[in-house]
């Protein structure tokens, strides 16, 4: 197991690095210059320049030919890529547009971030399972039909529908709650439309996975033992499901960081999502880089974990 | 697995719960017994530093903070500049080249941990001296600040200031040792006398006085706050000069004079302003203009302000989040979004009555400002053919424009001046503002013509023209559809590229732009303040952005800018005015009409065309709030 | 209990005619598939028939309540909404068909090509697509987007194409960064396929890799393919929506359901429903009808789950 | 307690399946009797519906789309199709048990052999956890498994294929059931674990008095373990005979047939005989006797193509349909379900043909 950890590990690294490399050509090396959004031209070349030179915009782009061959020596290594390296992993970044670290930007903003899409993934995952467990168990019946129809209605609702919808019906209940943290519950505002519109997506996923399993020999096995159906749903299946659960819901670790993007623009939580979008408008870019290095690197890391839990919960990887 | 099931559920729970515990609301009893005025703001605020402010947003946050040493009288018109850190007008020297200013004594900034901290742990403040102002024009003049506006209006106009300008390039960034040079026009005399020598007459210099870009900046701020951090035990260690920076930006380091201080400024989220408790006595103005007795402007006459303690103002991006706020009277004041406004506003651009009954009053105003699309003159198509861009003119239906963009709220520019200004009557509508589609076409010819013979035509047709956009969103996108309806009834193609703001100037300043949407938006009541807009040398400074270049233009406007007001100056500016629009290096759309609605609880609301920092004027009646169901 | 016939993969006619049976005899899959059809061909016929529809602006008429003359209203230029509407069939369509158009077979050739070969080129094919997929959706298909600001493809031709703020921008960039999924299980499938006994025997005589890649292992995983293309086309559709919504769309004067919504997000409040409702109702029917297409046709093509 | 006494009694069952080509009657009307201790071997090729008619006894025919449409099944003279869902599952496991033949699937992979054994004990019996453990122990050395406190904590893949359907068999034996349901136990195992899993069925069954229910289409297995033998065709019994009956004197050309197609010693054959054709699409069967297409008899015969022969008792305790058979005309519409045919071995100090 120690080798599959350890192959995983390295594949991890791989991907990471394979993250930095793909922002650095989307957000850097493609946009070319984009000192003048920053730099008044009006204060001329000079300015430009200290400008490029303080965010490190000035060095070459990724091996500094001059010294092509000496790679031994720091110069080959100071390049505008090494740089995004090094910021990535430092989180040295800072905001070309208010000079903010982005450590501290992070800091301020995540838990608003957090507040809104943690427990909207753990009431969704818990929903969309539990659904999904009594939809299977009722496979067949008009029951199932009804609730995959409602699941694959409810994905089919355009987003903003549900933001405009529920805002609205909000403002005409309650409308200290309809927008902004004024008490902390009005966080489950949108957490409850993250909660309706992602449902249907994942009750249909896990419905897939969990009958997929449910037609396996063991499941036949356990209903010929006389388990009652909840026990072999529960106890046999689900565990089997595990891993396709597990990663879908590492998949959804970005959004966990980032944000609802949409969704908290809309519901005045001043968490990163807005941020993100903001800073790409702005070309900031190295909020946006920073940001998506995040995310990707916790989707990595998330997906390395999971392959490791599930080693140690799986015994047939365990015991490899 | 069955622990598996008893865990997974609480843990679950746990989490949904997690935010209640950890997300702080806001504390109900934190302005307990404050008068506390809620509001919403959309566009981001730019610039904290009143050195950068150069943007209406940004300007009007500032101006409850920073102030000038003039200002605009709140109530009065026609436009009154009157002294505000001043103690008294400036005397003026007989060549108009000197200005000298008393200050008022006795102005004190905002307590601010800069100025050293008492034992008791509360912070020092200081008196405002005559040596903060030069600190403030030559930050404005600082080659490492990204001054724009600010700088506009002195460059060149000031004695010694571009010098020092190119002196301050040579420094690093980092370096403030630059502010302890001279400057020969920009002195303190003592400490209480303050003194601008120009190089040439300027009678605008007045209106520049009253702008707050050129509030006082203790030199405290940039020492401690630019020039040193927090080291992590509570004391300060100064910061490599190789990263400081420039501009004042964060919220503890906002130091100003004016009635309120900044307590909280969470970018795109939330601004918090306190009354300041050092702000001088200042009473409510006891004279306005005619009809504000009557309107109960003057029913607090000679008492202190502010009135209001607390200014809380969300950052709300949505259009209909900020409207629903308004509506459930979650906040005190609003402006009325497009695709309400016909549900709000009677075609008479009277409020409906039954708005009116649910307290909402209607405040309108005219601002002093102009909506146009600048064609780029050096663009080779739209540069190579006045006719083109005169047909352009006569094509396009402001009326409609103004009807379906902005639901009437504007009226239609018939030339470039704003109807408020005396130069606009006496120049006259000019030949091309008008819609006359059979002229158009006829002009279209011409223009096919003279294109023909510049040989921009491809294929014998007009290529493809593009419309660059200051932003993305609907409102915007929707003007881009409009203008190319408009463009096609000409049979031309438009295409529309949406730009990010800073973006649009990048490409406004390469001249890589061919048409875009702009406005301006008076920062004097002088025309000249427009007409500097077409002088050619301002091409350089980025202010002439359509690069009109016109040598009689330019020397009219040479004679005219150091000229008093007298009515040969307003007969050059009317030959200007006409010159523009013979040669429409812009098209003309509209003057923006503006609707506030505020609920009857807000008292003392007057909108002022050019000036900000009026909010200490406003009272709440809270209890009125309580009633009607606000907070 | 085995049903029918042989088992999936190698007998690729009954595979076909088998889920072509499967799926004739499925209403709600009939029903879904003409409704995909009809949106076809009102994409296809539409634009011929109000082509000038973006001039048929009228200010006098604008922001009207559904009428005889105007059976979903008018929007805020006074134009037709259910044209509009209907014309936005055409701008959903091709998105949705131009970026699976792009984005199967580049994930069918990059899946195949990792799959069979397997090796260095696997682990590379392998590497860059997690790397692609580790980034969030959105944020990848901004970035794009982003990266094409100012890119015009073959300018001043007649096909010139606006990267930066035409519709070819959306779904080149929806194209570019949604191969992934395709990819991933052409790859699985493909690795399977591999080791089969023809492929085996078609390797022992001596056919030249590629010629055995592409007429005897692609044509078995083109299912995934079409799968793929169905499902495809809903994350193409929502993702124009989104992408409206940001500003960052197809250009303007081009109906969209994605800036209908937007454009009509605050009508709502004042009881303008009918532009948003009719887009939110296209939109909807579209998507659903792609799903239950897609799913039944997994149901039909794919072998693992023909078995359950 | 009488030899005749029928610990299961089938009669008339029919399972369909309703796809979307069509139903498909997996079972259909099958009728027989299961007489206590003994092995009741259902034999047929894979398809014919034998797998089913065992779910179908157990009540787990998948559904959708199976259901059991028709019939009657009696254990103990209980009504099981009768049972409500609850008492059923009290039934499995307690009083009929079933192996399948993929041991290596039928385990949970992600649990311990002993925890599904003691999670099977702890559903019928309640006992507390270290009784059930000591009991699973207990079950798994009397099948035969070395090292069984071992095994006990090992998850099915640490095990090889025959310890495994020993596990499995312990699973079925924990709760100590009447019926044991063995679907193709031996199938996917090599030669000699087979012969190993049949001896042990075969202790168990003089051991335990277990009656054994043995799906097979291996004739070898049957006669090897079985006391009554049913042949199953297209999902229908076309003989049901006790063993020696039927190895002596096949009546059914389909039993025949498959007799031909199996190596014998002393034969001079050189090529081993096969059942022309294959087994008919269940969704489309053809009409009279099912077979009759594949037959070598009745091929071109009028009746065999229009109508279906019932199952006529033959000769004592044989029965048969097919309207060739000699005597079938006149012989009695016999009910298999009334009474198990009983079963007399041959003596053992009888010399072996």
């Amino acid at each position: 197991m120690l080798a599959f950890i350890l192959r995983r590990l390295i594949q991890a690294v791989f991907t990471i690095f394979g993250v930095m490399l793909l922002t650095f050509i989307l957000f850097r090396a493609i946009p070319g210059d984009v000192s003048a959004r920053y730099v008044n031209p009006k204060l001329g070349k000079a300015a430009r320049d200290a400008w490029m030179e303080r965010h490190r915009m000035n060095l070459p782009l990724v091996l500094n030919t001059a010294v092509h061959v000496q790679f031994w020596k720091p110069e080959f290594w100071n390049t505008q890529f090494f740089w995004h390296l090094r910021q990535s992993l430092t989180f040295e970044a800072r905001s070309f547009k208010t000079d903010e670290k982005l450590t501290k930007i992070v800091a301020e903003r995540a838990k608003y971030s957090l507040a809104l899409t943690v427990p909207a993934m753990a009431l969704g995952w818990l929903l969309a399972l539990v659904v999904a467990c009594v939809v299977a168990y009722f496979r067949g019946s008009w029951f199932d039909y009804l609730m995959t129809f409602l699941a694959v209605l409810g994905m089919c609702v355009p987003y903003l529908a549900y933001m405009i919808g529920v805002q609205w019906f909000m403002f005409n209940v309650k409308p200290t709650a309809a927008w902004g943290l004024r008490y902390p519950t009005n966080i489950y505002v949108p957490v409850a439309i993250a909660v309706i519109a992602g449902v249907g997506a994942s009750v249909r996923f896990y419905r897939t996975v969990i009958l997929d399993e449910v037609n396996r020999d063991y499941v036949r096995t356990a209903m010929a033992k006389g388990v009652p159906l909840p026990g072999v749903l529960f106890r046999h299946v689900l565990r089997n499901c595990m891993l396709p659960i597990l990663t879908s819901l590492v998949t959804a670790i970005p959004f966990l960081i980032i944000g609802s993007l949409l969704l908290e623009q809309f519901f005045g939580i001043p968490g990163l999502g807005p941020l993100m979008l903001g800073s790409i408008n702005d070309r900031d870019i190295p909020i946006v880089t920073n940001l998506t290095f995040l995310t990707a690197a916790l989707y990595t890391l998330g997906l390395l974990l999971t392959d490791v839990l599930y080693a140690v919960f799986d015994p047939r990887i365990r015991l490899r | 697995m069955k622990w598996f099931y008893v865990t997974a559920p609480a843990v679950v729970l746990g989490l949904v719960l997690l935010p209640i515990v950890y997300l702080r609301g806001e504390k109900e009893g934190q302005y307990a017994g404050k008068v506390v005025k809620y509001s919403s703001y959309g566009a981001e605020v730019k610039s904290l530093d009143p050195a950068t402010c150069g943007d209406t947003t940004s300007a009007g946050i500032q101006g409850d903070f920073y102030e000038g040493l003039y200002t605009y009288d709140w109530l009065k018109r026609p436009l009154e500049v009157v002294p505000q850190l001043a103690a008294e007008m400036p005397s003026i020297s007989e060549d108009g080249l000197t200005y000298t200013i008393k200050l008022k004594g006795g102005v004190k900034y905002s307590a601010n941990p800069c100025f050293g901290t008492g034992p008791d742990g509360a912070h020092k403040t200081r008196t405002v001296r005559a040596d903060d102002f030069v600190l403030a024009y030559k930050r404005v003049a600082d080659y490492h600040i990204n001054t724009g506006l600010a700088w506009a209006f002195l460059s060149e106009r000031v004695a010694g200031l571009d010098e020092w300008r190119e002196k301050s390039g040579s420094y690093k960034a980092g370096d403030f040792s630059r502010y302890d040079l001279p400057v020969e026009g920009v002195r303190a005399l003592d400490e209480h006398t303050f003194q601008i020598r120009l190089r040439e007459r300027f009678p605008q210099m007045i209106y520049v006085l009253a702008m707050s870009v050129y509030a006082p900046v203790p030199r405290e701020v940039v020492d401690y706050w630019l020039g040193t951090q927090d080291d992590g035990k509570g004391g300060r260690r100064p910061i490599p000069v190789a990263r400081r920076t420039t501009e004042i930006r964060e919220a503890e380091q906002v130091v100003g004079t004016g009635p309120y201080l900044l307590k909280e400024f969470r970018r795109k989220s939330l601004i918090v302003l306190e009354r300041n408790p050092d702000f001088r006595y200042e009473e409510y103005p006891s004279e306005g203009a005619p009809g504000d007795e009557q309107a109960g402007l003057l029913a607090d006459k000679g008492k202190r302000v502010p009135f209001i303690d607390v200014v809380r103002m969300d950052y709300v991006a949505e259009d209909y989040s900020a409207w629903m706020r308004f509506l459930t009277k979650q906040t005190d004041a609003s402006g009325i979004p497009k695709e309400v406004f016909e549900f709000v506003i009677t075609p008479g651009k009277e409020l409906e009555a039954k708005w009116a009954k649910r307290g909402i009053r209607l405040l309108k105003y005219e601002s002093p400002a102009v909506y146009w699309l600048v064609f780029n003159v050096e663009d080779p198509v739209m540069g190579a053919s006045t006719s083109l861009r005169q047909a352009l003119c006569l094509a396009y239906d402001v009326e409609n424009h103004i009807k379906v963009l902005y639901n009437g709220r504007g009226i239609r520019a018939v030339n470039i001046l704003p109807s408020s200004f005396k130069t606009h009557a006496v120049a006259g509508p000019g030949p091309y503002y008008r819609l006359d589609l059979e002229a158009a076409k006829r002009k279209m010819a011409q223009a096919k013509e003279e294109l023909a013979a510049a040989g921009r035509l491809v294929n014998g047709e007009i290529p493809e023209l593009k419309l660059d956009l200051p932003g993305r969103d609907r409102a915007v996108l929707r003007m881009g559809e409009f203008v190319q309806q408009q463009f096609g009834k000409l049979g031309l193609k438009l295409r529309v590229i949406p730009n990010d703001w800073p973006g649009l100037q990048e490409k406004v300043h390469n001249k890589q732009c061919q048409i875009y949407t702009m406005g301006w938006h008076a920062d004097y009541p002088d025309a000249e303040n427009f007409l500097q807009l077409f002088y050619s040398p301002n091409i350089a400074k980025f202010t002439n952005n359509s690069n009109y270049s016109n040598p009689e233009f330019d020397k009219l406007y040479e004679r005219a800018r150091t000229m008093p007001d007298t009515p040969e100056r307003t007969e050059i500016y009317v030959r200007m005015v006409n010159m523009i629009s013979r040669d429409c290096p812009v098209l003309l759309l509209s003057e923006p009409l503006s609707f506030v609605l505020v609920y009857d609880w807000v008292h003392n609301v007057k909108p002022h065309p050019i000036g900000y920092g009026y909010l200490k004027y406003q009272r709440l009646d809270t209890a009125l709030r309580r009633a009607r169901g606000g907070r | 209990m085995t049903i029918s016939g042989a088992p999936g993969g190698a007998d690729a006619r009954s595979l076909w005619g088998d889920a072509a049976r499967r799926l004739r005899r499925d209403k709600a899959a009939v029903a879904c598939f003409a409704v995909v059809v009809l949106y076809a061909l009102i994409a296809v016929v539409c634009p011929f028939v109000w082509s000038d529809w973006a001039d048929s602006y009228d200010y006098d008429n604008i922001n009207r309540p559904p009428s005889l003359t105007h059976p979903m209203g008018t929007d805020e230029f006074g134009r037709s909404v259910l044209q509009k509407t209907l014309l936005g069939a055409s701008t959903s369509m091709t998105v949705g068909f131009m970026a699976n158009i792009i984005a199967v077979p580049l994930g069918i050739v990059l899946g195949a090509v990792a799959g069979y070969y397997g090796g260095r080129l696997d682990d590379l094919i392998v590497w860059f697509y997690t790397t692609v997929a580790s980034i969030p959706g959105l944020i990848r298909l901004i970035a794009i987007k982003f990266a094409f600001a100012e890119t015009v493809l073959f300018a001043n031709t007649p096909f010139e194409m606006d990267l930066g703020h035409g519709m070819s921008g959306v779904y080149i960039a929806l194209g570019m960064m949604s191969w992934v999924g395709t990819c991933r299980l052409v790859r699985a499938e493909v690795m399977k396929i591999r080791e089969l006994d023809y492929v085996l025997a078609a390797r022992a005589v001596g056919t030249p890799s590629i010629v055995i890649l592409f007429r005897h292992v692609v044509p078995n995983v083109l299912h995934i393919g079409i799968i793929n293309f169905s499902l495809g086309f809903v994350g193409a559709i929502s993702a124009e929506v989104m992408l409206s919504y940001l500003g960052l769309g197809v250009g303007t004067g081009i109906p969209s359901w994605g800036a209908m919504i937007d454009a009509a997000k605050m009508d709502l409040v004042v009881g303008r429903w009918w532009e948003i409702t009719s887009a939110v109702a296209a939109t909807f029917l579209i998507v659903l009808a792609w799903n239950i297409v897609g799913d039944r046709l997994r149901d039909a093509l794919d072998p693992r789950l023909r078995t359950a | 307690m009488s030899e005749n006494a029928a610990i299961l009694t089938v009669r008339g069952l029919q399972t369909h399946f309703f796809t979307m080509d069509g139903v498909v009657k997996a079972v259909d009307g099958v009728s027989f009797a299961v007489g206590r201790r003994q092995t009741f071997a259902l034999v047929g090729e894979s398809g014919c519906g034998k797998s089913v008619t065992a779910l179908s006894i157990m009540r787990l025919v998948p559904h959708p789309p199976g259901r059991i449409v028709a019939g009657e099944v009696l254990l103990d003279g209980t009504s099981l199709l009768a049972l409500r869902e609850r008492q059923m599952r009290q039934v499995r496991g307690a009083k009929v048990s079933m192996i399948f033949q993929e041991p290596m699937t039928s385990l949970n992979p992600v649990y311990t052999v002993g925890n599904q054994i003691v999670e099977a004990i702890r559903l019928h019996q309640r006992l507390p956890g270290r009784r059930a453990r000591d009991q699973a122990v207990a079950v798994l050395s009397q099948v035969g498994i070395p090292d069984p406190a071992q095994r006990y904590k090992e998850y099915p893949h640490q095990l090889s294929g025959g310890m495994r359907q020993r596990a499995m068999i312990a699973m079925a034996l924990s709760c100590d059931p009447d019926l044991l349901i063995a679907d193709e136990p031996t199938t996917a195992l090599d030669v000699t674990i087979e012969a190993q899993i049949l001896d042990l069925l075969k202790r168990l069954k003089a051991e335990r008095g277990l009656t054994i229910m043995l799906i097979t289409h291996d004739l070898a297995v049957v006669a090897e373990t079985a006391d009554v033998v049913a042949v199953m065709y297209a999902s229908k019994l076309v003989e049901l005979a006790d063993v020696q009956a039927l190895f002596q004197r096949p009546l059914h050309p389909y039993t025949q047939g498959l007799f031909r197609s199996l190596p014998r010693l002393g034969q001079k054959k050189r090529r081993l005989e096969t059942i022309p054709g294959s087994v008919p699409n269940p969704l489309a069967f053809p009409a009279g006797c099912k077979f009759h297409p594949r037959c070598l008899i009745g091929a071109g015969l009028e009746r065999c193509q229009t109508a279906e022969p019932p199952l006529r008792l033959l000769q004592p305790n044989h029965y048969a349909a097919c309207w060739e058979c000699p005597g079938y005309a006149e012989a009695p519409a016999g009910d298999p379900a009334a009474a198990p045919i009983p079963y007399h071995p041959p003596e053992q100090n009888e010399p072996a043909d």
